[in-house]
């Protein structure tokens, strides 16, 4: 509970600070605010979907900087399968599910083999950059022509705009997600097993299980939000296009403090500040660079302002034993 | 159980004892090797059993590793439609490894040596900033502090080297070049260092973050009309870091030896020396295994911090520097951007090498071997294929590497190494 | 109740052995509990009590032997099994959820409500209901990490009557308590065991189990080597049967007190919460003087220690060693005034577990001479002065390349004792010195303490054993709510006057 | 010399190497046009023997290229801006082998003007980015469907010569048919993020453009993608991209593939001259737009037609400073 009035202050923070940034600002951006929100939802969608994951991940013990690496197999997976199956929720299921597979291998590697699970995300990033490297070449050659996919459809909201159903699912787990970690059984086993793990198996719950969930779980939310880029939102694939989403991710979960609705409201300040940045650089014609940029920058400031201090789940990146 | 020498009972004296003055030579001591700044608690009692892990053991583990990973990395070529085994002979040849044959009286392989020395020549020049950007990661995962920022620190390096050693021009130019790069990976990284020191922030978050801004910064200066790009071109590449400045050549078969590689190594040996010698390594280890017993030793533990992360950053400049003047002799915006992989080099090398000076250099000479020897595939490997499949062999070893128990786990190699005659170093007080 | 105890025990453990690598934590040992009973098992550190509780409890598993509950074989492969079995173990450092609530620690993972939603007013009810049945008061919705130690004692034990448990396992539970909370828990115990709960009760307090315990049993080196039913051995003979050599107490003989080292001047100080935890402290201790901190947990020692290591920033107040003003905040500076720390928990602080017993040895000095010489180490130096040190200290390790967390907690103790009094401090800050060691080791340390104030070495002295502030006290001050309530030369005061200003109740 | 890698072909075939940018291959742009250059020249009946190495760094380009002319390759194809200074440095150590370098400019390099065995290709990307302009512009003057917004947005990749030289060729293509287009400009500052070239791009589309130019290799198919998503139209860029469906109005054709491959035809007949620079355009169909259909008004192609002999006989000048 103490959690949720401290999130509720978090969130609320948050959304006036989108708000106040979007009355002032929005003038010289040239975009109406309808425009800047839904490119906003947009932009946030794969982010929200991989720090919810690293949320999950990190609640119960385990470091997961490998979303980048998972997320880029989901975008990949994601658009292999809708390609074979004709069918976006096949593709998505498929971006999961194959993220969750390399989520269970950095389950394993750090929960069975207690590794460093620093390391161990850093090879999943590397295979996951190279390894879909490897294999979209290898299916496609270079340079050919990509086939059209089926992709995930949006739906459009009268006086708003369009939202892919992803960008929906994305949004809603948000909430759902605060719910499960905070007033279910699950979600208090999960955060003490990440809080103490030895506490944990002293009232017979099974860590290890549970992290194993926890990760794969992380994967594959991680893996929708790579299947996201290619099936939901562009309908194709190319090399490095999640481009650091899951580093920002992972950034988004320390700035909300491990909190669901803390991590939204860093993913949709990031979002926001490059949905900005965007229609600044169209109508403004601000560099480029500095546009790019900002988000970054603001990053680091939200990092450097909302001291992280004690919030992180005590076990983390600690193997059980 | 416990070492029959030991069991002495406390005695009349109890004042402590000071130096003798022909102070005994103590036994042989490894490292503890907190990986990742992380305690490593192996679940196999094996390691502790003994006290000390046994280094053929660790050797031999590493290199049972390496033939893991290569079977992996063997699956993928075949996946792809390729024949492992030519793949690796020409990746070893065209990392230059086949000067080796060459050798043998009368060159029954028929190896042309020019071109086997060039090859080599050529892993040695990428060797030498691998070996830079390893030691980058290293030295804070020594203090538990984990550097994601050498691609930052690379290139403010870099490029405040480069420029301050164009202004500077042939008079102590490369001097110049080489200690800007020196400042500029060092403020790079102690900024994050600061941060973490003062405001607790979160290292890998800021370097990553710090990453990204020094990617666009660095992209705007050389950009197409940027305030460093070449003026007389109009491209976004630097001015051509001046010929007669640049890094000396050692030799040279069609590939050029560049003088990067010793920089490295007395980077490496310096790195060495002092995490293993001195009171300053001696506090970095303390602070990365125990922060609490650091800050109650009296250790500045802000400050190493800061320190630490500020070194680890010069290393990174430093293979910055290497590689502009030694290697590309430019800056291009767009590499500027597209070098992500540079951070993900460094933590891996410094990982498979354990922190350590020698492990580090080992790692980095197999990572260059496979960067540079996969650029030289040919025939037996589509070219498009072949960097890729580079990341993906580094990829595995750094897995395989992170389950350093898997052997335990699966309770074959140690086992096997058990059996072998090696005598178990025992220490004994007296 | 005694002449009708059934015959099969509730749980019984048969020729256990364990051993991990070489040593040999537990060989061929066989314990049985009844209903009813109060077991206790006494030992040397490193004798391997906790190693068989832990066998017991599920955490970890023997290499030979059998377990039988209620005269059923059981094979535990995790604590899980043990629970299920009705076995609730109680450790020495406690396994709590900080962050979460009292009551969400108790019900964990076995909460009331539905399977989606967790029904918090029941879990707080029934907590509440449970510890006031069980003389266990409790807070359900109090924050672990806010309530005392004694507190989260309880909540463990809760812990296991909630899921059931009719053994319960509890290892040095009275380490961490105040006199009188020993009291209360040793009562709390007896009724559990009069209402058919079976215990087995680890302790170094020989007089505690002699009073409280039906049956003890000592493990020496892994082994049994005596076994007593209630009233048929003293605290001396178990000392002697534990350590296989007699025991003497340690008593301090009177020493002449010479000038002031550390004076002490209105100190204030906030707690990491904020909180005041000392305000307005001024004392003084002199050369060969011990000056024991005597109070419950939790009234300003850890905060008083803290900021004359350095560790701790104060609010205001002054505070001279040997006249020159403490460089507060700076504990190199503060060693080098002549200041050695033994601080309490040396898990945390004293020691790096993964360094070697050399590291640890000069990880005080290891910037300056003889360690080092132009930042340079001098292993060679550091090796042999360990060895010596540890010889004179009567550490026992397998050699000054031993890893600290190999050490048992008395070994690593004297290791730390031997590293803070190697430069000759002229203040000895000695906190908790011998919480958890066991007899022997704690004459050991009280023996070497004396003979540094013999030599001149000022002690502040902080422990929560009464007895070991009277026995080696020269000054006792009473800290309470943050303030001196007393502070009397030890032939001054007595037993009785102490726990009286230990809870307030005398003004200085 | 050295051993070739596959020397089956008859022994006049000569050896070609062709070393890309750290783009890559897969570049879905110039790199990838130029690999397909070989297999064009091949397809002529050009006779030679080549390999292709990729640079996954500015780091591995002077290694690439010294690689190859010490195993004694008789030409070597750069691509790329970023290769001019490692060109110039390996060039001038082997002087018996000759380079060409796609997308520079020998004359005005101070360390590229000098090499005799250097031979510069370039583009002039405005020329044909031109005629799509005035055929966008025309016929959104002339109300053709989906031209319904007030403005035409253009999303590079990084902000490059080459890049910007289509952009400026484009915008005023579109002014001179149709002045009053609000035009609108962006750079993703990547080649590789496809959502980042989308997400600019629907800025431009919420801002009133009714058709959007991507310049930005694979990540412009995010930006397309945007505007096919919006009912709007797109432009294709380097390769015809009709292929991506009925939203594609034009492409902006850069014949990187023509270019390396006549590179190796004048190779192979002698005619192959070191230290000149050869410039594509739309006088020797090195750059251009695809034939239009017959959807397209008469006087629009009339327009472009126009524009077309205009550039060639230089009546219609074309500023490169972007609008
Ligand atoms: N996980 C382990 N690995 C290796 N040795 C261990 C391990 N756990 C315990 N030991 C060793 O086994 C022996 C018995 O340890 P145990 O914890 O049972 O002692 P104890 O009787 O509980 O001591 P104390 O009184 O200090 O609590 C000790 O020598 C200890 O060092
Ligand atoms: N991993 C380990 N390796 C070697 N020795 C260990 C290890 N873990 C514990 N020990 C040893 O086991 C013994 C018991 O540890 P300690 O006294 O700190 O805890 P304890 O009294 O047994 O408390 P608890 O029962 O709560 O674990 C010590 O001698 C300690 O050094
Ligand atoms: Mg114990
Ligand atoms: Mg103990």
């Amino acid at each position: 509970m103490r959690h949720l009035t401290r999130s509720t202050v978090t969130v609320a923070v948050g959304v006036l600070i989108g708000v106040v940034i979007l009355v002032f600002v929005t003038n010289g951006s040239g975009l109406a605010p309808a425009a800047i929100l839904v490119s906003t939802l947009a932009i946030a969608t794969p982010l929200l979907l991989a720090a919810m994951g690293g949320l999950i991940s990190e609640r119960a013990g385990v470091v997961n900087i490998g979303l980048e690496g998972m997320m880029i197999v989901g975008a990949l997976a994601g658009f292999l399968i809708s390609n074979a199956t004709g069918s976006w929720v096949a593709g998505v299921a498929g971006g999961a599910i194959a993220a969750g597979l390399l989520a269970l291998v950095h389950a394993f590697v750090s929960i069975v083999l207690n590794a460093d699970q620093v390391i161990s995300g850093t090879a999943v990033n590397l295979l996951g950059l190279f390894g879909t490297e490897y294999v979209f070449r290898t299916f496609f050659g270079l340079g050919s022509e990509l086939p059209a996919i089926q992709r995930a459809p949006t739906l459009a909201f009268p006086g708003l705009g369009s939202l892919n159903i992803i960008t929906i699912v994305a949004v809603v787990a948000v909430p759902v997600l605060a719910f499960v970690m905070f007033r279910t059984p699950v979600g208090l086993r999960l955060r003490s097993v990440g809080e103490n793990p030895l506490a944990a198996q002293t009232v017979a719950i099974h860590v290890v299980k549970l992290r194993f969930a926890a990760v794969i779980l992380s994967g594959v939310l991680a893996g929708i939000g790579g299947a996201y880029l290619s099936v939901g939102s562009l309908g194709s694939f190319s090399e490095g296009m999640t481009n650091g989403r899951g580093f920002i991710a992972l950034a988004a979960v320390i700035v909300g403090r491990w909190n669901p609705f803390g991590a939204l409201a860093a993913c949709l300040l990031f979002a926001v500040v490059s949905a900005l940045g965007n229609g600044f650089q169209v109508s403004a014609g601000i560099s480029a660079d500095l546009t790019a940029g900002m988000p970054y920058l603001l990053t680091l400031i939200a990092i450097v302002v909302f001291r992280e201090s004690a919030s992180a789940p005590a076990s983390l990146g600690k193997p059980l034993r | 159980m416990r070492h029959p020498s030991c069991l002495l009972r406390a005695g009349r004296d109890t004042r402590p004892i000071h130096p003798r003055r022909r102070a005994v030579r103590g036994p042989r001591r490894s490292r503890p090797t907190a990986v990742g700044g992380v305690a490593r608690d192996p679940r196999s009692g094996h390691d502790r059993g003994g006290g000390r892990v046994n280094r053929l053991q660790v050797a031999l583990r590493q290199v049972a590793l390496l033939v893991v990973a290569l079977v992996v990395g063997g699956l993928f070529i075949v996946l792809a439609g390729y024949n492992p085994f030519a793949v690796y002979g020409e990746l070893l040849a065209g990392a230059g490894f086949n000067l080796v044959l060459a050798i043998i009286p009368g060159n029954p392989a028929g190896i042309s040596t020019n071109i086997a020395a060039g090859n080599l020549f050529a892993t040695i020049n990428v060797w030498g900033p691998l070996i830079l950007l390893g030691l980058s990661a290293a030295l804070p995962f020594r203090a538990g502090l984990f550097n994601v920022g050498s691609q930052g620190q690379y290139w403010f390096g870099a490029i405040l080297g480069v420029q301050l050693g164009i202004t500077i021009g042939s008079n102590g130019g490369l001097l110049a070049a080489f200690l800007g790069a020196i400042v500029g990976g060092a403020v790079c990284g102690a900024i994050a260092g600061a941060l973490k020191a003062l405001r607790g922030a979160n290292e890998v978050v800021t370097t990553i973050m710090i990453n990204w801004l020094v990617v666009y910064t660095g992209h705007f200066l050389y950009g197409y009309a940027g305030p460093f790009a070449n003026p007389v071109t109009q491209q976004p590449v630097s001015v051509p870091f001046p010929e007669g400045m640049r890094l000396p050549e050692l030799l040279k078969s069609g590939i050029t030896l560049h003088a990067g590689i010793l920089v490295a190594l007395v980077a490496v040996a310096v790195f060495g020396v002092l995490m293993s010698r001195t009171g300053f390594g001696f506090s970095v280890r303390t602070l990365g295994s125990n922060r609490h017993a650091a800050h109650y030793a009296g250790m500045p533990t802000k400050r190493l911090t800061v320190l630490v992360m500020g070194i680890g950053g010069a290393f990174a400049g430093l293979a910055g520097f290497v590689e502009i003047t030694g290697t590309t002799g430019q800056i291009t915006g767009s590499n500027i951007v597209g070098s992500s992989s540079f951070a993900f080099a460094g933590i891996a090398v410094a990982l498979l090498g354990r922190n350590s000076a020698v492990g580090v250099l080992l790692a980095a000479l197999l990572f260059a071997a496979l960067q540079s020897g996969s650029r030289f595939l040919s025939g037996s490997f589509p070219p498009e294929l072949a960097s890729s499949l580079s990341g993906v062999l580094q990829a595995v070893i750094v897995f395989l590497i992170g389950a350093n128990s898997l052997f335990s786990y699966l309770g074959g190699l140690n086992g096997i190494a058990a059996r072998l005659p090696i005598r178990k170093t025992q220490g004994a007080v007296e | 109740m005694f002449s009708a105890l059934p015959t099969v025990p509730l749980l019984s453990l048969t020729g256990i052995t364990k051993r991990f690598g070489n040593l040999v934590a537990n060989s061929d040992v066989s314990l049985d509990v009844r209903p009813g009973e109060i077991h206790a098992l006494l030992g040397e550190n490193g004798a391997g009590k906790s190693t068989l509780m832990n066998i017991a409890a599920g955490y970890a598993r023997a290499d030979e032997g059998r377990i039988e509950v209620r005269g059923v074989p059981q094979e535990f492969r995790l604590p899980a099994d043990a629970i299920a079995a009705g076995i609730g173990m109680v450790h020495q450092h406690f396994h709590l959820v900080d962050r979460l609530t009292v009551a969400e620690n108790i019900v964990l993972n076995d909460e009331p409500g539905s399977a989606v939603l967790i029904d918090y007013k029941a879990a707080n009810g029934e907590v509440r209901d449970l510890s006031e049945r069980m003389g266990l008061p409790v807070d359900p919705k109090a924050l672990v990490a806010d309530i005392s130690v004694a507190m989260q004692q309880r909540v463990e034990i809760l812990k296991t009557l909630y899921r059931k448990a009719d053994v319960l396992l509890l290892d040095e539970p009275t380490a961490v308590l105040a006199p009188a909370e020993v009291r209360d828990l040793l009562t709390v115990i007896r009724s559990l065991a009069d209402s058919g709960v079976g215990i087995v009760l680890i302790t170094h307090k020989l007089d505690e189990a002699t009073l409280v315990a039906d049956r003890l049993s000592v493990l020496r080196s892994g082994e049994i080597v005596a076994r007593f039913d209630r009233g048929d051995a003293s605290p001396a003979e178990l000392a002697q049967e534990m350590v296989g050599r007699e025991i003497h107490t340690v008593v301090a003989r009177p020493h002449a007190v010479g000038a002031t080292v550390l004076s002490v001047t209105d100190l204030e100080v906030d707690d990491s919460r904020g909180v005041p935890a000392l305000r307005g402290v001024s004392f003084e201790v002199g050369e060969s003087e011990i000056v024991g901190i005597a109070g419950v947990d939790g009234n300003g020692q850890a905060e008083l220690v803290g900021v004359l290591a350095g560790l701790v920033t104060p609010n205001s107040g002054r505070a001279t060693v040997a006249g020159e003003p403490l460089a507060f905040e700076h504990p190199r500076s503060i060693a080098r005034q002549g200041v050695a720390h033994v601080p309490a928990d040396r898990r945390k602080y004293g020691l790096v577990a993964d360094f070697t017993l050399a590291d640890n040895f000069a990880l005080r000095g290891y910037y300056t001479a003889p360690f080092s010489k132009r930042g340079f180490l001098q292993r060679g130096v550091i090796d042999s002065l360990c060895a010596e040190n540890m010889a004179h200290y009567g550490v026992k390790a397998r050699g000054v390349d031993a890893l600290a967390k190999e050490l048992s907690g008395g070994n690593q103790q004297k290791l730390i004792l031997a590293r803070e009094m190697f430069t000759s401090p002229r203040l000895l800050l000695a906190s908790q010195p011998t919480r958890g060691l066991d007899v022997g080791s704690i004459e050991t340390v009280h023996g070497r303490l004396l003979k540094h104030r013999d030599e001149g070495c000022g002690i502040l002295l902080v422990s929560f054993e009464l007895d070991e502030i009277l026995a080696l006290s020269t000054r006792v001050v009473v800290l309470f709510e943050g303030r001196v309530v007393l502070d009397r030369p030890r032939s001054e005061v007595s037993r009785e006057i102490l726990g009286a200003a230990m809870t307030g109740a005398v003004a200085a | 010399s050295a051993p070739a890698a596959d020397s089956s072909e008859d022994a006049s075939a000569f050896k070609v190497g062709l070393v890309s940018d750290s783009g890559g291959f897969n570049d879905r742009g110039f790199n990838a046009l130029s690999l397909a250059g070989l297999t064009l020249a091949e397809d002529a009946g050009v006779s030679f023997t080549s390999e292709a190495r990729e640079s996954a760094s500015d780091s591995d380009l002077v290694p690439n290229l010294q690689y190859f002319a010490q195993q004694g390759y008789d030409l070597i194809i750069a691509v790329g801006f970023a290769q001019a200074g490692p060109v110039a440095e390996v060039a001038a150590d082997y002087p018996d082998v000759d380079f060409a370098i796609v997308d520079v400019a020998t004359e005005g390099d101070p360390a590229l003007e000098d090499l005799d065995n250097v031979q510069g290709i370039t583009f002039k990307e405005q020329e044909g980015a031109y005629l799509a302009g005035v055929l966008v512009g025309g016929l959104r003057a002339s109300g053709f469907e989906k031209f319904d917004g007030d403005a035409i947005g253009t999303v590079g990749g990084e902000k490059q010569p080459s890049v910007d030289r289509f952009i400026a060729g484009f915008q005023q293509g579109i002014i001179s048919q149709s002045p009053d287009t609000v035009l609108l400009n962006g750079y993703s500052q990547t080649f590789a993020d496809q959502d980042a070239c989308k997400q600019l791009a629907n800025a431009q589309l919420d801002q009133g453009a009714d058709a959007i130019f991507a310049v930005a290799g694979g990540c412009g198919l995010g930006a397309l993608d945007a505007a096919d998503q919006a009912g709007a139209w797109g432009i294709g860029v380097d390769a015809d991209q009709a292929f991506l469906g009925d939203f594609i109005l034009t492409s902006v054709v850069k014949k990187v593939d023509v270019a390396v491959s006549t590179v190796l035809k004048s190779f192979a007949d002698g005619s192959f001259e070191g230290g000149t620079d050869v410039l594509y355009g739309i006088e020797n169909d090195g750059v251009g737009i695809p034939a239009m259909s017959d959807a397209v008004p008469a006087d629009v192609q009339a327009a472009v037609e126009a524009a077309r002999a205009g550039i060639i006989d230089g009546s219609v000048v074309i500023d490169l400073t972007i609008k």
